[in-house]
């Protein structure tokens, strides 16, 4: 049970943002993806949550082959997307940002799990305010509890710590590993923030103008190699 | 040249299809009947049918392509007053015929278009006069549409009624806008008018869309024929098919024709007209006399010119005269406009009109009004050689009042 | 001190959205050339402070002034930057059909009435000017690309060209390295340094190392005030800016 | 500056554009006027008109793409300004038509004397000179876009609000003139026009002037837009399109800058009118209507939003769709037409002249552009939130 | 010259009882009406109304039918009931079985106005003393309005025996009605026009206040008049009161209209964003599908015509519904993100439509008819409400409560609103997106079906239908505030409301011309609408 990504082509217009891409994610761990500016991270991972259309490779997860199929039952196969630029619905409450989370759901499991709120007390006391309305911080807090509404088995975050305070990014990092720990979810994430990343990391994937050019186990892999393509 | 083309200038969209497409099919009808009856100087006409969509300018432009590219003979269309306006420069200036089927407020007499409709004289005042004698109303509502032809109408009107003694109290005058749809204050308005203890009647031009709220709100409000008459210049057979007339009973409206008047030749067309139609349930109305009348006139102008010229025809037009549908003779005058009888029908409930009154004789139409002061000294006489639209009688000059 | 000789003067400045105060009697001042570094829990009030400096959101009571005499609470925002004041966005935005190069020449410093752009022919040293910041924050390649199809660090660093072109005496840089990679952190550290002393700085991030880096004063907001005011290391051991801040 | 401002408008789109208009404006008068009537190049006067009227509704997209490609203002009701400045030029052409009238009265139009009216109202002195009934054609268009403009652009009114509020105002204006009270003949119009400048107004020669007119007016208004899109005032423009408020937030009044747009945008609409009128003959309210202001818009995106070309473009080719299609198909033109709307826009969604521009993106560009690196069209993300 | 009236009058009433007695002898009079024309007619009504005999009441009800006719044959006067072709006869008098006649054998007695007003003259004096209280409630009404001299010692008689409270109370104002404007008001003493007065006064109604406007303005005594005068003004001020509530009234009714249409474009512009240009057309179809419907009633079953609406309302729905998901499905969902191009396809859509609907249904009006629930009015207080408006009333606040509900409080409402603020989110999310917005554009198609059928009770049903209210939809969700339901309630309500404050000083051009201008100017105060979303949620 995992995520499968064989060289992926994508294309914005006639530029290419990634060439033959592969990699995978396991349940159970944290897959670490990394890179500079441009280099097509947020591309990669919107091709595997289905948001931009591939133009060659596959996408397999639990199994099955998802490069076609669209978002939504992707979500249903357990995906859950935590965006960069949080992409909370504006106009729509707190609570009503939460519930979204139910769509993929049957109705039997529709309820806000209680780690939500443990991570992020704020979310519970503006549960009425508008997600528009609420601060950076407090709408990438919102974006991530929205996605553990969908008891995801994918997670997938874009920069999560972006914005974030702190304390709360602490509480993040414990929760990422608490998830992971649980052993149901397999975990992909992007992070520029290398600190909080190295944590974390159980896989390491590296990526230079759309390729990839490094991955595979933390221990594998030499942390200076890996920053060697953070730098400038 | 194996044919003769003949224009149909009526709008098959936009807000006046409704009106007009019954007339672009009339005129299909009688040109094919005609065809049957071996056609016109040997040859077969042939409709050339152009859509001008309720556009004014767009009139304009169909007139000068059925003109000048088509080479029609003659064009029969337009119901507005606008529309005419729009085209009547094109037809002076290609020099070709026009047939105008509609009633309209008058003021106007070119030497290109033959006015089949009523005159403000052939419709507005007789109807007044029946409402005046017959029902003996001493109070006037003026109701119209915020535009040319019940503004005129209405002023021709209001001399008329003070020149009748009626006091300007006992006159309310009413206009709406274009589509107007929400009627429930001023019909209550009317009510209360006319519950000043002094018979009342609504005159209406109302135009086009907004009749059929006027009537339902009218029904639903309760205001009887026998209380409170509504007469309308606008509304015939074809607007009425559109109302349930159950609660009209009794309104009344003037024209030159109705489906219900019965004589052999008007139920032939009627038979006629739902043949071709394909449906049962298809009425007639005036403005299908008026280019029946029109069309036959200009066929015997054409037969007795010799050609289709329009010089020789417009010489020849005047004093053509033809049956009417309601058994009588309509002549072509000298200033463009015909004789007809003025009907007065009240609803009935089927849809249909009632005739309650009707002329004695044939009214020649006026173009020049005789209430508006600045042109009852006018007259139109398109025979040589006076050959003018606006000769003043008084100055004894072409030209309206000055020169 | 005296108002007169402050750059940016803000007191008592509350504002609040619908019963909820973001802005809770907000004093802050701002000499000529510094540079401040502003932290705090989200939902602090940071980007609402922005926003009440810039007249994005009128403050319900309070004072701002700059440079001692100008009342912003009066002015709308294009004349609040004529002042001026530059701003970068927490989110960044930049003009998308432009291309990169179209975005420096119109933030860049220049008049902005209608008949002088209508009219406007750049100038060599403005080009040169461009080049300049293009080199700065490394998008001298993307120059002709259009501004929507950058990715978001690097929008990022357009929006920060963007803010330099304009020239202001006051900057509000509101989480500029969100996003960024650790070593882009450390160069966008320095090139804020490198401005200061020239212009007035404001900083918003929650990127410590950054902050450690800019080593500047250091004001920590809380609920719409200021919590504590001093170095880096200070605040930081500042018990309540831990509980509610930093966390252990 | 005034050479530099248009020639800096001057790329190869308004090459191409400019250099159409003035094949127009030689070949027509000489096919029409000197080419024998038998010879399959002669040109009908009917034709001179038809192509004269579809060039005064380019002029009205010209002006409409102006503002909505541009500055995203999508104007609901710049038929407004163009009837107004055809209300202008009515007014003049109606002065000029003197004792010639039913009525013979020399100072008043008839419809003023059949509704009694005794004397001009003030708002009509004046309009028997050419050089002030000129100056309205720009001044009453211009004006009134300019007090909207102002108002409405300060209180921030934008999107669907401005634009809906624009079509109050055509609408308004459409109820009023309706009205015969307000002496421009109500429902009729204005009409039955003689002579415009002394001349004959049906006589061939000064159709085929009015034609080059019109021509000129639309080539120069043309090169007035192309030198305002590619000053920084329109890259100001197209920047607040999309991001009014971050606009404002550098410093510029972003207020005047969309009322100078409008503004110019309106008078252009103004002069439109101003020609067609004497082309078609008549003007009257229903030109307010706001459908005829919908269907501008759809010119515009017909041909091609924010192209200026396109504008031009679209309006021609639907006119004379129009011209066609209610001749040749009266019962079914309406299919064709509603038809090709929703085709264009499922298959072109960058209008026709985005379709030119989608083919010549594939082939290297000339252009400064083309000398940077990495220099491509982005097409937006299908799933992406557009503007 | 007084006495001689008084005399004529006592001879009157003495004819009047006296010819009762010769009853059976109706025959000439009723054969009488068949000739003559309209006047001949009406001279013989007079005379049989005149005779004051029940017996003639069938006979005159017929002639207001329209059942009384001529037998050509022999000119006797029947009653003919159309039977397939041919008609069947009755005597008109002794209801005797005649035969059966072609069409061509008889001739209708025709009447007009004038002879209607006299017919109900007449039938009102005949029938005041008829067992049944309603027949007699509006024999007194007719008599109040006919104010028939002749009337006056039958109503007396009437009123002397009548039980029922309310029917003698017309009665009573009946009389006072004629008492106050015959002749004879000028010989009664001043308490007996006091009471006549106080009658009226309690009546309380426009038709009491002209009356009392006689009398006040009448020869009679100055105390007479002065009580009428102030009779008069206290009416005024109830009426005017009642004015006012009345034109609130409209305003209400006017505004439900206006949500009613407005409210499915609040969905599909509202929310969805989608410029839709064809909703007028959606209306239309609503409209259409009514007349459909009812053409069905008529040919299936026209006893049930009533229920007509009912069935109408879910077919109006579902067709235009099922005509907007097509619409979505083949148009509109290339086109988000794009909603400036929605306009352009919309509008090009509703060419199509509307000239689709030309072609088959042809350009002119059809009718639909009111259900009888539907028609006429009811007094309340002194205000007149018609039904139709009534039901528009709570048909439009149904359809709004329901819809909120919808949109608020279910899950189909919540992926709405997430679907139409992030669209690739929401699908990220796991909500079909797709799915969604073919229900969305249908729920909003479909209430402006639902629309339609309100319309067609009160406008044309013709294809330019849609074409008359989209700017008014469009007004009123843009006056509202765009995406806030209540918005549209309470835009539709104001601009209904001030359009029919504005009607009665402006008049209705002039009035809608400055309800625009409000439009605008109310605009520049609030630039995004009435309900205006405030805060950052909605520059994000
Ligand atoms: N909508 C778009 N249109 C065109 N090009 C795009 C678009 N989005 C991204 N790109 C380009 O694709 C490349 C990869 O972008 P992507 O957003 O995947 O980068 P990233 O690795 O996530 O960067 P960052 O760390 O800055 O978020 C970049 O060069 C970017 O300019
Ligand atoms: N329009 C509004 N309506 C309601 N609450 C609002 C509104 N705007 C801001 N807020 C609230 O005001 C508070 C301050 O927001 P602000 O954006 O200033 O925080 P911040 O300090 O910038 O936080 P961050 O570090 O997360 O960006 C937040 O709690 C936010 O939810
Ligand atoms: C009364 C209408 C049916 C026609 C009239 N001639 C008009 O001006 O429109
Ligand atoms: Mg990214
Ligand atoms: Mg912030």
């Amino acid at each position: 049970m995992m995520l499968d990504v064989r060289s992926l082509d994508l294309h914005y217009g006639a530029a290419q943002a990634l060439r033959s891409v592969s990699m995978k994610a396991e349940i159970g761990k944290v897959t670490c993806l990394v890179g500079r500016n441009g280099v097509g991270k947020s591309s990669l991972l919107r091709a595997i949550v289905g948001l931009k259309p591939v133009s060659g490779g596959s996408i397999g997860w639990d199994g099955a082959d998802v490069t076609k199929m669209a978002p939504a039952d992707r979500a249903r196969r357990g995906i859950a997307y935590v965006p960069q630029g949080r992409e909370i619905f504006p106009l729509l409450t707190v609570r009503e940002n939460l519930l979204t989370g139910y769509a993929p759901l049957p109705r039997s499991q529709r309820s806000i799990p209680d780690e939500v709120f443990e991570l992020f007390p704020v979310l519970k006391s503006m549960l009425e305010r508008r997600g528009g309305d609420l601060s950076g911080g407090q709408q990438q807090q919102l974006a991530i509890g929205r996605a553990l509404v969908t008891r995801p088995r994918l997670l997938v975050l874009d920069e999560p710590t972006e914005g974030i305070q702190p304390s709360i990014i602490k509480d993040i990092g414990r929760a990422i590993s608490y998830l992971r720990d649980k052993g149901t979810m397999a975990i992909l994430l992007v992070e520029q923030y290398f600190d909080f990343a190295r944590d974390l990391a159980d896989d390491w994937v590296v990526m230079e103008r759309g390729e990839v050019m490094l991955s595979g186990p933390r221990s594998d892999l030499d942390e200076q190699e890996v920053r060697k393509y953070l730098t400038v | 040249q194996d044919t003769i083309k003949v224009g149909i200038l009526h709008s098959l969209s936009g807000t006046m299809a409704i009106s007009e497409t019954t007339l672009k099919d009339v005129m299909l009808m009688l040109i094919d009947e005609q065809n049957k009856k071996g056609g016109l100087l040997g040859k077969k006409l042939e409709p050339v049918v152009v859509d001008p969509a309720s556009n004014w300018p767009l009139f304009a432009e169909k007139a000068r392509e059925l003109i000048s590219k088509d080479k029609v003979s003659a064009v029969f269309g337009c119901w507005t007053s606008v529309s005419r306006k729009s085209v009547l420069p094109v037809f002076e200036e290609l020099n070709n015929i026009l047939f105008y089927p509609v009633q309209y407020e008058g003021e106007e007499s070119s030497r290109n278009v033959f006015y089949t409709g009523a005159a403000p004289n052939q419709q507005a005042i007789p109807a007044v006069d029946y409402l005046m004698q017959k029902e003996k109303v001493q109070r006037w509502v003026l109701a119209g549409t915020d535009y040319v032809y019940p503004r005129t109408t209405n002023k021709i009107l209001e001399a008329y009624l003070k020149s009748k003694g009626v006091k300007p109290e006992d006159i309310m005058i009413n206009y709406t806008p274009f589509g107007h749809s929400d009627w429930q204050s001023i019909v209550a308005d009317i009510k209360k008018f006319g519950s000043g203890g002094k018979k009342t009647a609504v005159v209406s031009t109302i135009n086009g869309d907004a009749n059929v709220p006027f009537y339902k709100e009218l029904g639903n409000q309760g205001v009887k024929a026998e209380d409170i008459p509504v007469v309308a210049f606008s509304v015939g057979e074809e607007e009425l098919a559109g109302i349930d007339t159950k609660p009209l009973l009794g309104h009344l409206a003037a024209w030159n024709y109705f489906q219900s008047v019965e004589t052999p030749s008007n139920s032939d067309f009627i038979k006629a007209w739902k043949a071709y139609t394909k449906n049962d349930k298809r009425v007639t109305n005036d403005p299908m006399e008026a280019h029946y009348i029109g069309f036959n006139m200009w066929v015997k102008a054409v037969e007795a010119a010799g050609t289709t010229e329009p010089d020789k025809v417009i010489d020849a037009m005047i004093g053509v005269a033809v049956p009417n549908l309601t058994g009588g003779y309509s002549a072509m005058l000298p200033n463009h406009h015909i004789t007809k009888p003025v009907l007065i029908g009240e609803v009935q409930e089927n849809g249909q009109f009632d005739v309650v009154s009707k002329t004695s004789g044939l009214v020649p139409g006026d173009e020049w009004s005789d209430y508006l002061p600045d042109s009852k000294d006018l007259i139109a006489d398109w025979r040589k050689p006076m050959s003018c639209g606006n000769f003043n009688v008084k100055t004894g000059k072409c030209g309206g009042k000055g020169s | 001190m005296s108002t007169e000789s402050t750059l940016l003067y803000l007191d008592g400045v509350s504002v609040s959205f619908d019963g909820f105060k973001a802005l809770n009697s907000l004093s802050l001042v701002m000499m000529p050339g510094e540079m401040r570094a502003i932290i705090g829990p989200n939902g602090a009030g940071k980007t609402t402070m922005m926003d009440v400096i810039t007249g994005k959101t009128r403050p319900d009571t309070g004072t701002i002034l700059f440079e001692g005499q100008t009342d912003l609470t009066r002015l709308r925002e294009a004349a609040i930057a004529n002042l001026g004041i530059g701003r970068k966005f927490q989110r960044p935005t930049v003009f998308e059909p432009h291309t990169v190069w179209d975005n420096l020449d119109l933030a860049l410093k220049a008049p902005r009435r209608p008949l002088k752009t209508l009219t406007y022919a750049i100038s060599r040293d403005d080009r040169a000017r461009i080049e300049e910041i293009l080199d700065v924050t490394r998008l001298s390649a993307l120059r002709g690309r259009q501004a929507g199809s950058l990715s978001h660090g690097q929008k990022q660093w357009l929006e920060i060209g963007m803010l330099l072109a304009q020239d202001p005496k006051l900057l509000l840089v509101d989480e500029p390295v969100a996003g960024m990679t650790d070593a882009e952190t450390e160069q966008t550290a320095e090139l804020l340094c490198s401005i200061a002393g020239k212009h007035s700085v404001i900083v918003v991030e929650h990127d410590m190392s950054f902050v450690r880096a800019l080593g500047v004063k250091v004001t920590v907001l809380a609920e719409g005030s200021v919590l504590a005011e001093g170095s880096l290391d200070a605040v930081s051991a500042n018990q309540q800016v831990i509980d509610t801040y930093l966390g252990r | 500056m005034l050479l530099r401002f248009f020639l800096m408008g001057l790329d190869r789109k308004a090459g191409i554009v400019l250099t159409i208009l003035a094949f127009l404006a030689v070949a027509v008068p000489v096919m029409t006027l000197w080419v024998p009537a038998d010879s399959p190049f002669h040109l009908s006067v009917f034709t001179v008109s038809l192509l004269g009227k579809y060039l005064c509704f380019a002029l009205l997209a010209l002006a409409l793409d102006l503002v909505w490609g541009y500055c995203g203002i999508l104007s609901l009701g710049h038929a407004a300004f163009f009837t107004l400045g055809g209300y202008a030029m009515g007014m003049y052409l109606m002065r000029q038509i003197g004792p010639r009238g039913v009525y013979g009265n020399p100072e008043l139009p008839d419809f003023m004397v059949f509704l009694n009216w005794t004397e001009l109202p003030w708002y009509w002195w004046g309009f028997d000179q050419f050089w002030f009934a000129a100056l309205m054609v720009l001044a009453v268009p211009g004006a009134l876009a300019f007090a909207f403009g102002w108002f409405a652009f300060r209180s921030r009114v934008t999107g669907v609000y401005l634009s809906i509020i624009t079509q109050a105002l055509t609408f308004a204006l459409l109820l009023a003139f309706f009205r015969n009270d307000m002496g421009f003949g109500g429902n009729n119009g204005l009409t039955d026009f003689k002579d415009i400048l002394g001349y004959d107004i049906q006589a061939d020669t000064t159709r085929v002037a009015l034609f080059v007119a019109t021509v000129a007016a639309l080539a120069l208004s043309y090169m007035i837009a192309s030198g305002v899109i590619a000053s920084k005032l329109g890259k100001v423009l197209v920047a607040l399109r999309d991001a009014e408020s971050r606009v404002r937030f550098m410093g510029y009044d972003t207020e005047s800058y969309k009322l100078f747009a409008w503004t110019l945008s309106a008078c252009m609409a103004g002069v439109a009118g101003a020609l067609y009128v004497p082309q078609v003959g008549i003007i009257n309210p229903s030109e307010f209507a706001p459908a005829s202001s919908i269907e501008a818009v759809i010119w515009v995106a017909v041909g091609g939003r924010g192209t200026l070309a396109g504008g031009i473009l679209g309006a021609v080719l639907v006119n004379m769709g129009k011209s066609y299609f209610t001749g040749a198909l009266p019962e079914l033109w309406l299919f064709a037409l509603g038809g090709l709307f929703v085709a264009v826009t499922l298959f072109l969604p960058k209008g026709l002249l985005g379709l030119w521009g989608q083919l010549t993106a594939k082939l290297p560009r000339r252009n400064k552009t083309a000398a940077l690196p990495n220099a491509q069209t982005a097409n937006q993300t299908a799933g992406q939130k557009g503007a | 010259m007084r006495r001689a009236l008084r005399w004529l009058m006592a001879l009157c009433v003495v004819v009047a009882t006296s010819t009762a007695a010769y009853a059976a002898d109706l025959r000439p009079l009723v054969q009488a009406l068949g000739s003559g024309g309209y006047s001949g007619t009406e001279k013989a009504l007079a005379q049989l109304s005149e005779a004051g005999d029940p017996a003639a009441v069938p006979v005159i009800e017929a002639l207001q039918a329209g059942d009384l006719f001529v037998r050509k044959a022999d000119g006797t006067v029947v009653i003919a009931r159309r039977a397939g072709d041919a008609y069947t006869l009755t005597d008109p008098l002794t209801r005797a079985a005649l035969g059966d006649a072609p069409a061509a054998a008889v001739e209708k007695i025709r009447i007009n106005n004038a002879l209607r007003r006299a017919i109900n003259a007449s039938l009102g004096a005949l029938t005041l003393m008829s067992p049944d209280a309603g027949v007699r409630r509006s024999a007194a009404d007719a008599v109040f309005k006919s104010r028939d001299a002749q009337a006056l010692e039958t109503l007396n008689a009437a009123i002397a025996k009548e039980q029922d409270k309310s029917v003698r109370a017309a009665m009573e104002q009946a009389r006072a009605a004629i008492l106050l404007t015959s002749e004879a008001a000028s010989m009664m003493t001043d308490a007996e026009i006091q009471a006549a007065t106080d009658t009226l006064t309690a009546r309380g109604d426009r038709d009491a206040l002209v009356l009392l406007n006689m009398v006040a303005g009448s020869g009679a005594s100055d105390i007479t008049k002065r009580s009428a005068a102030a009779a008069v003004s206290t009416l005024e001020q109830k009426l005017a009161f009642w004015a006012a509530l009345q034109n609130l009234w409209y305003g209400l009714s006017l505004g439900s209209v206006l949500l009613l249409a407005a409210i499915g474009l609040a969905v599909t512009f509202g929310v969805m964003g989608v410029i839709n240009m064809a909703h007028g057309e959606m209306v239309m179809i609503g409209a259409y599908t009514t007349f459909l419907v009812q053409e069905l009633f008529r040919a299936y079953a026209p006893g049930l015509f009533d229920l007509s609406i009912l069935v109408a309302l879910p077919a109006a729905f579902l067709v235009s519904g099922g005509v907007g998901i097509v619409i979505e499905r083949s148009v509109i969902r290339w086109l988000y993100g794009r909603p400036l191009e929605t306009l352009l396809a919309t509008w090009g859509l509703s060419l199509v439509l509307q000239q689709a609907v030309r072609s088959i249904f042809g350009p002119t009006n059809r009718e639909v008819g009111a259900p009888s629930w539907m028609s006429g009015a009811f007094e309340l207080g002194g205000l007149t409400i018609t039904y139709g408006r009534l039901w528009i009333v709570i048909f439009a606040f149904a359809v709004f409560a329901a819809l909120l509900v919808a949109l608020k409080r279910t899950w189909f409402g919540l992926s709405i609103r997430a679907v139409t603020q992030n669209r690739p989110m929401a699908n990220a999310m796991g909500i079909r997106t797709a799915r969604v917005d073919a229900l969305t554009f249908g729920l909003g198609s479909g209430i402006a079906g639902l629309a339609g059928v309100a319309l067609s009770q009160i406008d044309n049903v013709s294809p330019n239908l849609g074409q008359g209210y989209i700017i008014d939809s469009f007004m009123v969700v843009v006056f509202g505030g765009v995406g806030n339901l209540w918005g549209t309630l309470v835009g539709a309500l104001t601009l209904g409301s001030i359009n029919k404050f504005l009607e009665p000083y402006a008049g209705a051009v002039l009035g809608k011309i400055l309800v625009l201008i409000f439009i605008i100017l109310f605009i520049q105060r609030r630039p995004r609408g009435l309900f205006a979303l405030k805060g950052r949620a909605v520059e994000a």
